[in-house]
């Protein structure tokens, strides 16, 4: 997808795992804080969201995904690495759309440093979604 | 000269597209009266626009191959 | 172990696994938040630190767990769910000693009430660590 | 009577232990002076007491089977 952050569909179980294996490789890490983004089945006006079709501008993800690390790393001297995985396109209710996650050495600047990259992404990331529901109608957000 | 315009979230949908192409437009004010000409319900919409991946407020000229984006507010997670 | 919240051993692969693929069995869960503490390879006094060996007061872990349990989900209206694991035993350098593991219904509470689920495991838990060395001294903190 | 003692972290290796049984003691100011009779450097160490799982900070009085903990700071994580 000439990018780094994007996935196309949900964040899968593959990619989870992947992360969650190479936590160890760095023994310099004391924590790792992760965040996940899940799609709610919201109801809205009576209609239950089945999904929500996410659209994102790509070149733009690539460079405000890299700024927001820049950030990070800059004011989180205790980070040793970030990822960030936003989905594109149809992710279901229950099924994963970001993951976030950050290791430090110690649990502070982990947590904290994960916190504000999510506070990040929803400000800063050109990702845009709608809500569809059960009877296929939609809503932009 | 020709610029290459894209329109993200719900602006795609009101504009029946996510490219178009405009041709001899001065500077983004310009680029926007011709927009607005094409689909007048985009002025009650909050956006903002990049050009060439770069997100401006400012009034700039445009050049032959610049991509400019309308883009509303983010709404990843 | 007569616990739901210790684990002999480094908090292994397949307990992660477990807990990551329940996150989408709750459809009204928006964001999930985990932490997860892992033993680092410190020097200190020029000698490298190869594993924790963790020991718990197991009946007094389960109270204080509960109670911990009990004080964020009064604390905060929106967590759906909260799991702890603490390593007991020898965890080497590298592996993970801690998980927790917050899901909630929107973002803030779940990353607010992970990070202070793991300050008042840090306060409450009745868990001891010794550092073992390379050289097979220990030390005790 | 006779009160079931534990220690934990480092006070487990100071009383070369983690179990050890004593009989006759009142209270807990009272077993506290048995056990610096018998391990004089725990007097040096900062800890907590729990009565049957609880923590407590007051002089309670003992009863025959109470499983009285010796904690030192936790540090868990």
């Amino acid at each position: 997808m000439g990018t780094n952050y994007l996935t196309a569909g949900p964040v899968s179980q593959k990619l989870i795992s992947q992360l969650i294996k190479k936590m160890g490789s760095k023994t310099n890490s004391g924590g790792h804080s992760i965040f996940f983004g899940q799609v709610r089945a919201d109801e809205i006006d009576g209609k239950k969201v089945k999904a929500i079709e996410y659209s994102a501008y790509e070149e733009l993800v690539n460079a405000e995904a890299e700024m927001i690390k820049r950030t990070i790393l800059s004011e989180f001297s205790d980070v040793k690495s970030i990822d960030i995985i936003h989905s594109t396109g149809v992710v279901k209710a229950g099924e994963i759309s970001l993951l976030v996650f950050v290791s430090a050495g110690h649990r502070h600047q982990a947590m904290q440093a994960c916190s504000e990259t999510v506070e990040l992404i929803k400000d800063n990331l050109p990702v845009w979604k709608k809500e569809i529901f059960e009877d296929d109608s939609f809503k932009w957000k | 000269m020709e610029v290459k315009v894209l329109f993200f979230g719900v602006l795609s949908e009101i504009s029946g597209t996510s490219v178009k192409h405009y041709r001899d437009v001065k500077s983004i004010s310009d680029l926007k009266l011709r927009i607005y000409d094409d689909f007048p319900e985009i002025v009650h919409y909050n956006y903002r626009i990049s050009i060439n991946s770069e997100i401006t407020d400012n009034d700039l000229l445009l050049k032959s191959g610049d991509e400019v984006a309308f883009m509303p507010p983010f709404a990843g997670g």
